[in-house]
């Protein structure tokens, strides 16, 4: 992944980490096409089935972004670790898709005892991002983001996207 | 609909101490007068849908193994091996078909010493069982620990770890009455499982599933339910043995044939009709329109518990609506969803509050709207089964004859 | 200065047994007898500014919400719901005056059933109070628990979780006397917070508070203290209830108009000037130079603390003066400073000696040296309180009627 | 690292990271040279001297991912999360070196109570690629990796590549 | 980020984690310019204020690092994962900035109990770095990092730059 | 070859009760009765080959340094300080030879006051002792606490907390009489050291280490051993206070001088013999070809323990050799060895059966094969003194009179 356009995906997942951690979803949402859709996914091997945990479309994302602070909620900061392992172009360079690591560590605020826990960091969740992009004139939208999680036991869970 | 005279601590308004979701001690009891005396809703049948699938777990510490017989039949036995009481099945799934590196295929083959088991629990090979035994011990004498196992309710696997357990039909009596329709009509099938470890005492989450007032804590539950005709027309129904069922039974008629936008239902239930059963000491099924949840619970201290989550649906589902259920579910009651997390947030605070050493206070309980769904007639009768079954006043555990706070 | 008769364990050699940091039982009996007993200094005022403004903590495990009234007065209560015993308020700090999801601007809201409490802990609000109580309850009877409050010396909040506790004045006595200049001439600011959870016993933090023997251990006190004249003129003083007081109040009018490089001080404090009042049971306020360092202590059992320090500078701190008093007191008391690690590191390693079930061994108190600086006096009057309280010997804590090793 | 044979090397320690976390050993050593060399080493401050705790060369690898079903063994995911730190080229460019920051992390299925402790994720290891690679035509291959630990408890430990 | 100073700057963020972790303080000063400031900071939701946990100019550091061996300290091994997220060419070329998420892991040696503790790695910190760097003839130098720390529970703390 | 009369529980089939596994009130009284009464294998003198060397440890809670003197004599005390009882020396290893921050080169000093020790356990310097202690304390008076401590047995350092622990030599008797050769011929060189934490009890890992029953979990020992001949010709010899041997004597003197292409072995050893020496109540001597490998263990509860693994070789080794004994150790025996993570899983499925908490069940110690490799012997030897020490039946160890089941 050494050209330009490779770059530029790159580019666009890291940003779309900071973004996430920064809460800036509508920002995060920015990047992504109008067609976007995502999904987080595990497999259990407890049934022995895939299972997909969350899976919205751009509407769907942005209602559940606008509700998020009519819910209670643990307000714990999410710190999304990323690292891009592979980028393919395809169609001619017109769509590309992308396989990334990342490690997402709680930093916890209100979800437990506050007075003890708030500031200790604890690992949330590992997993791959599995991306798809469209590009126009060299600039990459997300167009399809799954996230598979390794991990499975996420106890109380969350509001945010990963 | 059954008569409210339940009451403790304060005939006008009743409450627990907190010490019984806090004392060890308790705890301990608990695990030994309840959680192996009753009988405990376990995996989904389609968990081990072939001859020799398996599923591991454990009840009240104890290691248990559900496995499908080659004879088709399920049954259930201590995953404990006989001979150095190593765990014999470690996975938490799979076939018996697959051999293991220890071991022959179509058996359970303990890895320490290869003691291998059939699917019925018979020992069929302990290696140099002649030269190390001689005449004191034949194979033929060995056999897992059966426990008392029946295929009910929907296609759940209930077990039990006493062997003199009361048949289920007695235990369960008619609380699962109101939910027959949806739940034997047609077999059923998994699609959803996750577990939550918190921070939290185990009746606890009960609580909070066997009372509506909550719904407070839910915007969508506001919004969606609360706000809706019919609501309060909910009623608690109780059962004998500790459970209760809540649902929107005087609903149905009206809103069966309705079409629109969410047609999928369970037979016999409305297009958005909600059903519940909670069963003693920790399971519920909750049917809310499109899917199935069951809740199970394994406590692990007075401060901790293990909750299970199930999603079900039809076995004959298509793909279409298989995934029409799945986004159903998870939309409200998945890791990612709505209602999940803030329910686990509030049993999490109380958890807080209630935590081991802290000083003993009152938990109201009485909130009485004639047996309604804001009634806390679900938790009260809880706690007179649970006093029962542990011979301890809920409002006064450790007997000092006075109140907390 | 008051004259050291102080001793335990052996006239001419104090000790105390290592028991009284390991045991479980002496520590629940400590979290009852002191922790549940005393006034302990909580947050400080700067931290709720605003009317509205809350901070949450724990006390002895107990959940405590310090809120500024509506009517500008702080305020304690116990921060847990009298409906079903949730913890209220969930994060560590923030205002009332933003509305949570499940209640309204100004209140606490429960988020579990919504019961809302205002600024002064009255409940506003029962959901469906009367459809769910009838008569029986009304909101008018349910009130947060209030907890003794005082803002005093230098502007922290003082709790107690005994409503009969003796006046704040008679607990601190003149404890604050050689410190009331630098603390009460003018309002104080918070600009430093930060938290460890340590593997040892509280009081070995307070003992290490307690005693400048240790100095040997810093490399930064050993050059810029020890070795400097009048290091050796600064005396203990000792006060009622297991407090005392140590103070470089001879260099003071040496000192006090020199002009330098880190001219930045408190109100009639010294240039370099360095003093400190240790408070039974676990409250330190320190003042090196330019920064006041106040730690807290939360036992969280026999081995583990969680201990959290506060940098303190004046109000009216130009911009330019806070970065120079956040510079000098992070140089040496940060988590990346100099001096704390160091002294987290010795007491870490004592928590690894004398973790719960060592061998009892016994901890000398024995040096006395006219109660100057490298006196062991400030630990042996803080056991003496504890022995009054606890009603067991430091060095006999069991009753054993002989000593350790 | 900004030329092609740089990305290319970037590029196959990640592929590799990717196959190995989906135990696709037989693909990883794919992209090994066939005079490969592969160790475990970490340093003990205890003895005072560095520990070679596993070394294989290929036919080596190849035996123990043959045999590992013949193995009882600890089936819990490992996720690697690979950061690539520094390339160099050498020999002309027939030759290249690379070091990495790695972090292991185990998502448990069987290995100790899997009715509580399947799909929880903890941290396993952390350490240190040291790679070498030759490149002919532009194309790297592994010639040899040194995973140089710093976690050394390891517990139970593995019987899987890192 | 794909052009030559951009790859230069983050081999250079690379080259400093290797030599923090490798306890080669000085050597890691020597990449950066005369100048370069460091500071940790982190925001306190207890006090609602950001803090500055740590600052120093070149001097200071200097000191800091000689006066290491004086101070009683924790030696465990700090091992600093990092992702650069973002480089921005600035002033024409002549200045850069960059984020980089981090993951800050320390592997016991003497911190609490030596014989159960030491080779057990723990979670320590996750932030991110901000930093900005001066190029001359496309060589970077930094010129002043700030660590951002989401993780607010340190413990005993530590006396090494991170 | 002694005849086996051993057995509980049940004559014709022993067993032992599991909560002589998981209770934690057994537990600590092995602590007390046995580990504290005991000697144990600590360190390989090869890891502190140099005068001033050290090694610190723990033995049943209690910190304790070995240290090479300057007197080149290896000596064992408490690392614990007379002072305030901090951990003296916090590395695990290292050389006195050098500075520490607080004190001076060729001292332990306690980094808390700075106290000075001589490698000999003297205390060399109490700072300001005149002036805070005057005529009441003198440094003359301070030594750390000496430890009973002998280097044998192949280079080991054996420790006891107790004085009054019987000779070494008596506590060994004769069980390293057919080990001697390889471990006293010539000097033996340490050059693997790693260390696993396992939730399990750790009297399991030593019974897996005195039985070779588990073959049938090794591929690897079963393809190239159980199928060997002369597999079944090792028996196992029981000795005084509850060690045992296994070993492949009669091979030796067929396979000796064999030529081929694993040429290394220790003296006096068959190139593929195996010999096994298990030591009450928790080390095993195992020399399996080119190396030994030395098992230490620290119970840290009932259903946690951490064990140390040992590789050693011969000090002369060449590098070729050693890079050899390297790789035939590690391929079975390191973290990522064949053999040791089957054996470790083992006794994690039998602690997750066995936890605190789960009901007595029997476990079966009855295989009789005349004291060949498949015997239960050695396991049950174990159990006769573990009962002598503790006063209590492994069978019935609450002394209920009956047994589990
Ligand atoms: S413990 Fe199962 S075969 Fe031995
Ligand atoms: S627990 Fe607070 S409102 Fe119910
Ligand atoms: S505790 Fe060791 S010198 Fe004070
Ligand atoms: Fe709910
Ligand atoms: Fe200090
Ligand atoms: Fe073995």
């Amino acid at each position: 992944m050494s050209g330009a356009p490779e770059a530029a995906v790159r580019d666009l997942i890291y940003r779309a980490a900071l973004l996430l951690d920064a809460e800036r979803f509508k920002d995060w949402l920015a990047l992504c096409a109008e067609d976007f859709t995502y999904r987080i996914q595990t497999y259990s091997p407890e049934i022995r089935k895939q299972m997909t945990w969350l899976q919205h479309d751009m509407p769907g994302l942005r209602t559940m972004i606008e509700m998020l602070p009519r819910h209670n909620t643990d307000h714990g900061q999410l710190s999304r670790h990323v690292s891009v392992y592979a980028i393919a172009l395809e169609d001619g360079g017109k769509e590309a898709s992308a396989t990334s690591s990342f490690i997402c560590h709680r930093t916890m605020l209100d979800g437990i005892n506050a007075h003890l826990d708030a500031g200790e960091t604890q690992l949330f969740l590992v997993g791959k991002y599995h991306d798809r992009f469209r590009l126009a004139d060299g600039r990459p939208l997300f167009r399809d983001r799954t996230v598979f999680l390794d991990t499975r036991r996420l106890d109380k869970g969350s509001h945010y996207p990963i | 609909m059954t008569a409210d005279l339940t009451s403790y601590g304060n005939e006008a308004l009743p409450f627990v101490d907190s010490r019984i979701y806090s004392e060890s001690s308790i705890f301990e009891e608990e695990l030994q007068k309840i959680w192996k005396k009753v009988w405990l809703a376990t995996v989904h049948e389609s968990e081990l849908a072939q001859p020799l699938d398996y599923r591991t777990l454990t009840l009240a510490r104890e290691p248990v193994i559900i496995v499908r017989g080659s004879d088709n039949q399920i049954r259930a036995f201590l995953n404990v091996c006989p001979h150095r009481g190593n765990l014999i099945v470690r996975k938490p799934a799979g076939s018996l078909g697959v051999a293991e590196p220890s071991g022959n295929a179509n058996h359970m083959t303990c890895m320490f010493h290869a003691w291998q088991y059939d699917s019925l629990g018979r020992c069929v090979d302990i290696p140099r069982q002649k030269q190390g035994y001689q005449d004191r011990l034949d194979k033929s004498q060995v056999r897992l620990t059966a426990l008392p196992c029946e295929v009910a309710h929907g296609g759940f696997v209930w077990v039990s770890l006493d062997p003199a357990v009361m048949p289920l039909a007695d235990f369960i009596g008619d609380a699962f009455g109101f939910m027959r329709e949806e739940l034997e009509s047609e077999p059923l099938d998994i699609f959803h499982y996750h577990k939550a470890f918190i921070r939290s005492n185990y009746k606890l989450w009960h609580d909070t599933n066997s009372e509506f007032y909550h719904d407070y804590m839910h915007y969508f539950n506001r919004a969606t339910s609360m706000m809706q005709k019919g609501y309060f027309d909910r009623h608690y129904t109780t059962f004998a043995n500790g459970h209760c069922t809540v649902g929107s039974m005087e609903v149905k008629y009206d809103a069966y044939q309705g079409a629109g936008d969410r047609p999928l239902s369970f037979p016999g239930m409305p297009r958005n009709g909600w059903k519940m059963v909670d069963l003693f000491p920790g399971t519920t099924y909750n049917i809310r329109g499109s899917s199935l949840r069951v809740d199970t619970m394994t406590p692990i201290g007075p401060d901790l518990v293990m909750i299970e989550f199930r999603g079900i649906g039809l076995k004959r589902d298509t793909e279409e609506e298989r995934a029409r259920r799945i986004a159903d579910h998870n939309t409200i009651w998945g890791p990612f969803g709505r209602n999940l997390h803030e329910d686990l947030l509030g049993i999490t605070g109380q958890g807080v509050s209630m935590r081991p050493g802290t000083a003993p206070r009152r938990v109201l309980h009485g909130r009485r709207e004639n047996l309604s769904i804001h009634d806390e007639i679900g938790m009260r009768h809880y706690y007179s089964e649970w006093a029962r079954r542990v011979g301890r006043s809920p409002a006064d555990p450790l007997g000092e004859g006075m109140a907390a706070e």
